[in-house]
């Protein structure tokens, strides 16, 4: 399965995804069917998980599909049958001037790209790199105990909060 | 190119092998489940008559219902969103396939025995929300769109307890993996006595019963029907549906159904685990299936008992009843299963 | 001076540092863990007991008396034991949790200073628990306060047992929460809650000085939590003294919250909405206290971070020193008998704080157990006559009660004897010992001390002098002259004055536990009592500095116990001159505010006095509100108002001006620039105003382009 | 594998997500927007995790998981309340902290 010391397979498979993730992530901003867009978004966060399965880090990529696309995107469906229900195109979804925003996104990708080409260079991930999720969980429960139980807090914030803001009266 | 030919063509065909049989169980499933409960055990449960006339006491009858689905034209309604319309039962049907990649049927006999296996399972079965989501909006059709919402808020509702119920018996097996559970029974003692194992259904009673109904739920059948509730919304997210994407629809829910009886009886019953032979006997994958096989029978007899027998639900009971009962107990029952695992 | 101070006192500390332990002392988790029992106890069943859960309260704080009385019997026989030599306390520690490598603990500190703690806040809290069930009697949520009271008296008690910083942390913000919640017990009025509200916002300022001063510590000391390794480290000169200023202030903001410091006193006087027994317990006694053991059980950081050995001034004995005073002056315009006493409850508290300040450890913590017993006295003393007139209003319905309430009386006139500093009451004692330990004195030929303190004797004399005339005006309002009020007021009954009595009891009592060393009436046995057992004897890496004790004068107790007199004397005589006139026909109102009503310099004063120096006015009209509208609101307040207001003033004055020499010179030249100008001015205005877009995205868009280019910046640069 | 294909292809998606957030005036397509930076950075997180053999990059990843779980609850609940409000989810009219 080796070439050179490259692994064929993968890289494959990373090409792939990657021209996958990256139609639908522009499709995502340029759709203007707002329904479309939630599914584009559904491709990209699966494409996110393919890449953490291809990086052995089977917990993330797992919890990716169940809380993201399980719940995250249920949601953002859910908020948009609630509000409006048209099929098809809508009508101002965009600002009619576009090119700044071309414009920041541009000079975001060349920056970090040229950051991320200059610190880098040829640098190789390593060969097998699988962690269980016993190995996730153990650091979860000890060096990361104090953030953990914050996040749990901040989950239950924003329970509250949206209960709170979204409800009627 | 320097391909070490004989182990890449061995990992192929592997692969192949294996989609080849999940992609087979599934209509096997659905047809024997189909068949046996849908159409034998409600016509004795309900005293109607089932179908008699294809093959010998009806045997052929959903053949020939598929060749019918299959024979009906391909129809999309006028103002429907194509795409998504026609994606819909396909994702429905990707997450029921997805199912089957973790379900072991013996020591080796697992397409991909992953490490979070059990929760691999569960967030497959939380894709499904997604198709049917797409299927309610694309049809264009108020009832479709309700009968989507409904699923969408049923099966939401009641991932929660599907997931809460499992946590008890991880607890106690320590692990995500579907087949170190079914290890994890297989090697336990009941009061010091190795000869049968330990299924978990002994201790996790309470978890079994919270999964069979959520189970109900998630199939979206009676009594917890209401997304395809034919009287109220005219078959729900489904109505626009014909031929082969109806079909799909048909498979998914059966398949489903087989599925989630398997991973119940891995994770209640001792999975493809035969009490008084050796766990790690090669032989286990020969007769897995098998064992599996009657085991996912009785646990389906149950399910389908249920559907058969109980009246439809309002939507608003179907809410309590996940919200304020089943995840409170599910909660309580990880609290008991906690504190019991760290006592003894 | 102070040198000389410390070389004797580093001959006299012990080399040597005992270990002991015992069975009360290392199990006295058990102290805070009954109450907290009892509070799960009376909310599940509270209700269904017989009264209300209320017995159910007294017995769990009983039982934790008796624990801290066999704790505190067991620590004297151990310093006993020991002869002089230093004690090691007796720490018990478990491991809570581990995260990034750190080991968070749990565990019990015991020694002289929470012995004294657990003492006062179990004895105070039962009496209180044992007033309050004729208190609040048939309240609706009788058995809520009572479960929120022993969820008070556990918490304090784990603050004060508390053996790492995290400990303290939680104890601290557990009292917090019980505050908010009792001083909100009647919180369908709505003042009642606002004070609440206001109790607890007010403190969450000083908390996050808290937090940040226990982090810096956390780190500062090399990755630990502990109490007694924090102050060994700081006090062996392993942490650098500009860390050791940073977090010793930090924590003085959490002190100056807590415990009512000037300039975030505010709360306090407010916090006397909630039910009488609960001012006295936690407003007067216990949770206010905290501060204050905060200083004293950190001492060793603040001694060497405020550089207390050798100086004349440091932040902490500031504080307290103006705190003094300014409680002391607003206890004067006070009306409402709580309020008189809540500011005097600041002023005391300001006491020990510059008692701590100036190096005074043992005085400070003798103050506070002086305190605790003649204050909680006296608020339940008003607690008592309140329920007698049904009303707090000393000038409305008052006056002549010492007929009608013999034994409230009574008990109320010793214990503010006591807080007067009258000999041989218990604040006299801790009082001049504070005075004495500012070793200001030292100018007047007193010798010992810290350092020089002349400017905080100075304050501790005129609040000497104040704090008898203000408790001579609330006493001679209260229970002298004649009744205003309606009604016919009777004594309470058995339940509010056996409390009382003993409270009377301790005030005179409490203070011979620690008579002054060169006190030669009694024998030499009986002296300095409380610091030989409370204060750890210094010695060679010991979480306790070396401090300098001053030497207590007879002269200086003479001229305080002059000054009280005069002070006390002066009131007493103003008022019962006044008291006459209003007899021979003025009116009763004329009581108080007869020179004010003349005088208008002293009216300005009364002014601000009941304006309570404007402080709340600072608070809510200019932070809260400043902080309350969002940014691009006050910039644009800003533009409305300042850029376009002086824009307009301009313009309106240059136009006045411009009529004024109308008739001398040529109108349209002047008019033309002026208008110009404005108009100009004001364009400005609108253009820049238009950069407020209140779009979202244009913001987003901002950030992300200048994060872009500072991040270009960096990556080029570096 | 190298670890700049993981980095430039984030790279590339957080640019595509910058767009989005600032080219969309529609409430929702712009938290999809957001979602997508999050990603991002989520795969930047697992891919140096990988790169130095340790595991607080996942650890990271899950809690950014889980803190863009809240957001969007949040978020949408705003938006649920302004579209009560002005019958559009449209940002840009959304402006009363105009100066």
């Amino acid at each position: 399965m080796t070439v050179l010391g490259v692994l064929v397979a993968q890289n494959i498979a990373f090409g792939v995804i990657a021209a996958i993730m990256v139609f639908a992530a522009l499709r995502l901003v340029t759709t203007r069917n707002v329904v479309h867009a939630a599914l584009f978004l559904v491709v990209v966060l699966g494409g996110v998980a393919a890449l953490f399965l291809l990086m052995g880090a089977e917990f993330v990529g797992i919890t990716q599909i169940l809380v993201y696309i399980g719940a995250v995107v249920v949601l953002f469906l859910f908020g948009i049958m609630l509000t409006r229900t048209r099929i098809g195109n809508e009508e101002g979804t965009d600002h009619p001037r576009r090119l700044p925003a071309v414009l920041a996104a541009a000079l975001v990708a060349t920056i970090t790209i040229y950051a991320v080409v200059t610190g880098f260079g040829d640098a190789e991930l390593p060969a097998d790199t699988r962690t269980t999720t016993a190995e996730v969980a153990d650091s979860i429960f000890s060096t990361y105990i104090v953030p953990f139980e914050a996040v749990s807090v901040l989950l239950l914030a924003a329970l509250i909060g949206a209960i709170v803001i979204a409800r009627r009266n | 190119m320097i391909w070490t030919l004989a182990l890449e063509l061995a990992y192929w065909q592997q692969t192949a092998i294996k989609l080849v049989v999940v992609a087979l169980v599934i209509p096997t499933g659905a047809i024997i489940l189909g068949y046996v409960f849908l159409m034998k055990m409600m016509s004795f449960m309900q005293s109607r008559l089932g179908p008699m006339e294809a093959g010998p006491y009806g045997t052929l009858q959903l053949l020939a219902d598929g060749v019918k689905f299959l024979q009906k034209e391909d129809v999309f309604p006028r103002r429907a969103d194509r795409y998504v319309f026609a994606l819909a039962p396909v994702v429905v049907l990707m997450s029921t396939f997805l199912l089957y990649v973790v379900l072991p049927v013996g020591p080796d006999a697992v397409v991909s025995g992953l490490d979070a296996g059990l929760f691999f399972a569960l967030a497959a079965a939380s894709l499904s929300v997604i198709g049917v989501l797409m299927a309610g909006w694309g049809s264009a059709n108020k009832y479709a769109l309700m009968g989507g919402m409904r699923a969408a808020g049923q099966l939401i509702a009641y991932e929660l307890p599907l997931v809460l119920a499992a946590i008890g018996v991880v607890i106690q097996a320590g692990t995500l993996d579907l087949n170190k559970i079914v290890l994890a029974q297989a090697n336990g003692e009941l009061f010091g006595w190795g000869g049968m194992g330990f299924p978990y259904i002994l201790t996790q009673f309470v978890g079994f019963a919270i999964f069979l109904v959520a189970v109900q739920a998630e199939l979206t059948q009676p009594p917890f029907d209401m997304p395809v509730a034919e009287s109220e919304i005219v078959g729900g997210y489904q109505v626009e549906y014909t031929g082969f994407r109806f079909l799909f629809f048909f498979m998914g829910e059966f398949g489903t159904a087989f599925a989630f009886a398997g991973i119940a009886s891995v994770l209640f019953l001792g999975g493809w685990y035969v009490p008084g032979l050796d766990p790690t006997s090669g032989w286990f994958n020969l007769i897995g299936p098998f064992v599996m096989f009657i085991k996912i029978m009785a646990v389906s007899a149950l399910i389908f008992w249920f559907r058969f027998t109980f009246p439809r639900l309002r939507e608003d009971q179907l809410q309590k009843l996940a919200w304020k009962v089943l995840i409170p107990l599910a909660l309580l029952n990880i609290v008991v299963t906690g504190v019991v695992k760290v006592l003894v | 001076m102070s040198l000389q101070g410390v070389g004797v006192l580093a001959a006299e500390g012990a080399a040597e540092i005992v270990q002991v332990g015992g069975w009360f002392l290392s199990n006295a988790w058990i102290i805070p863990a009954i109450p907290a029992a009892s509070f799960f106890a009376i909310l599940f069943f509270g209700k269904r007991l017989p009264r209300g859960g209320s017995e159910l309260g007294i017995i769990a704080v009983g039982a934790s008396l008796v624990l801290a009385l066999c704790t505190a019997g067991q620590w004297i026989s151990t310093v006993n034991g020991a002869h002089g030599a230093a004690v090691e306390p007796v720490v018990n520690r478990w491991t809570w949790w581990v995260a990034g490598g750190v080991d968070f603990t749990i565990g019990t500190l015991v020694d002289g200073l929470a012995v004294a703690l657990l003492f006062v806040v179990t004895a105070i809290s039962l009496l209180v628990h044992v007033y309050s069930t004729d208190y609040v009697a048939g309240d609706v949520r009788y058995t809520h306060f009572f479960a929120f009271l022993s969820l008070f008296t556990a918490s304090m008690l784990f603050f004060v047992l508390a053996e790492n910083t995290i400990q303290m942390i939680v104890g601290w913000e557990l009292v917090g929460v019980c505050s908010f919640v009792l001083i909100g017990h009647w919180w369908e009025e709505k003042p009642n809650s606002d004070a609440a509200l206001k109790a607890f916002l007010t403190n969450r300022v000083g908390d996050i000085g808290l937090l940040v001063g226990v982090s810096v510590l956390f780190f500062a000391a090399g990755g630990t939590f502990s109490i007694l390794e924090i102050n060994t480290r700081a006090l062996d000169g392993e942490i650098g003294h500009t860390l050791l200023l940073i977090s010793a202030l930090c924590l003085l903001a959490a002190v100056i919250s807590k415990s009512g410091q000037f300039f975030l006193h505010t709360w306090l006087p407010d916090a006397m909405a909630g039910p009488t027994p609960v001012s006295a317990l936690i407003h007067a006694a216990t949770m206010v206290v905290a501060g204050v053991y905060l200083v004293a059980r950190l001492y060793g950081v603040f001694f060497e971070g405020m550089v207390i050995a050798g100086s004349s001034i440091n932040a902490l004995a500031l504080i307290g020193g103006l705190t003094t005073l300014v409680g002391a002056s607003l206890a004067f315009v006070q009306n409402d008998i709580k309020r008189v006493l809540a500011y005097s409850t600041i002023s005391q508290l300001g006491y020990m704080v510059m008692a701590l300040g100036v190096g005074a450890w043992t005085a400070a913590i003798f103050h506070l157990f002086t305190h605790a017993f003649f204050k909680a006295c006296l608020f339940l003393g008003s607690g008592s006559v309140s329920h007698a007139v049904h009303s707090f209003d000393m000038k409305k319905d008052m006056g002549g009660l010492r007929r009608h309430m013999p034994h409230t009386y009574r008990t109320f006139l010793i214990a503010s004897l006591a807080l007067a500093g009258l000999p041989p009451l218990a604040g006299f004692w801790s009082k001049d010992e504070i005075l004495a330990g500012t070793g200001g004195w030292g100018v007047f030929g007193g010798t010992g001390g810290n350092g020089a303190y002349t400017a905080m004797l100075v304050m501790g004399m005129l609040t000497a002098a104040l704090t008898a005339a203000y408790m001579t005006r609330c006493v001679y309002l209260t229970f002298f002259g004649r009744y205003r009020g309606h009604g016919h007021p009777h004594e309470s009954g058995r339940r509010i004055t056996v409390p009382l009595w003993i409270l009377a009891v301790f005030a005179v009592g409490a203070g011979w536990t620690n008579l002054p060393k060169g006190f030669q009436i009694v024998p030499k046995s009986w002296t300095e009592q409380f610091g030989h057992y409370v204060e750890p004897v210094a010695a060679e890496h010991f979480y306790f500095p070396v401090i300098a004790h001053a030497t207590p004068s007879w002269t200086l107790a003479i001229v305080s116990i002059l000054v009280v007199l005069v002070g006390g004397g002066l009131a007493f005589a103003y008022y019962a001159l006044v008291d006459r006139r209003a007899a021979a026909g003025g009116s009763a109102t004329e009581l108080a505010d007869g020179p004010t009503s003349r005088w208008g310099a002293a009216r300005l004063g009364h002014t601000l006095l009941v304006q309570k120096y404007y402080l709340d006015h600072l608070y809510t009209g200019i932070v809260a509100k400043g902080t309350a509208g969002p940014v691009a609101r006050g910039a644009y307040w800003f533009n409305q108002h300042g850029i376009d207001e002086v824009v307009n003033q301009a313009g309106r004055k240059a136009l006045a001006a411009g009529h004024v020499v109308y008739d001398k010179i040529d109108q349209k030249v002047i008019d033309g620039v002026v208008n110009t100008t404005g108009v100009a001015s004001h364009g400005a205005g609108e253009e820049l105003r238009r950069m407020q877009t209140g779009k979202v995205q244009q913001y987003a868009g901002v950030m992300f382009v200048a994060s872009v280019i500072l991040a270009a910046a960096l990556i080029l640069v570096l | 594998m190298l670890l700049n294909q993981f980095l430039i292809l984030s790279a590339v998606l957080f640019a595509i997500g910058v767009y989005g957030v600032l080219a969309r005036r529609n409430g929702v397509l712009v938290l999809m927007s957001i979602e997508l930076i999050l990603n991002a950075v989520n795969i930047n997180l697992v891919a140096f995790g990988s790169y130095v053999s340790s595991i607080s990059g996942e650890v990271f990843a899950l809690f950014i998981i889980t803190v863009a779980a809240a957001e969007v609850g949040v978020g949408l609940a705003i938006l649920l309340l302004l579209y009560r409000n002005r019958q559009s989810v449209d940002l840009s009219e959304a402006d009363l902290m105009k100066g």
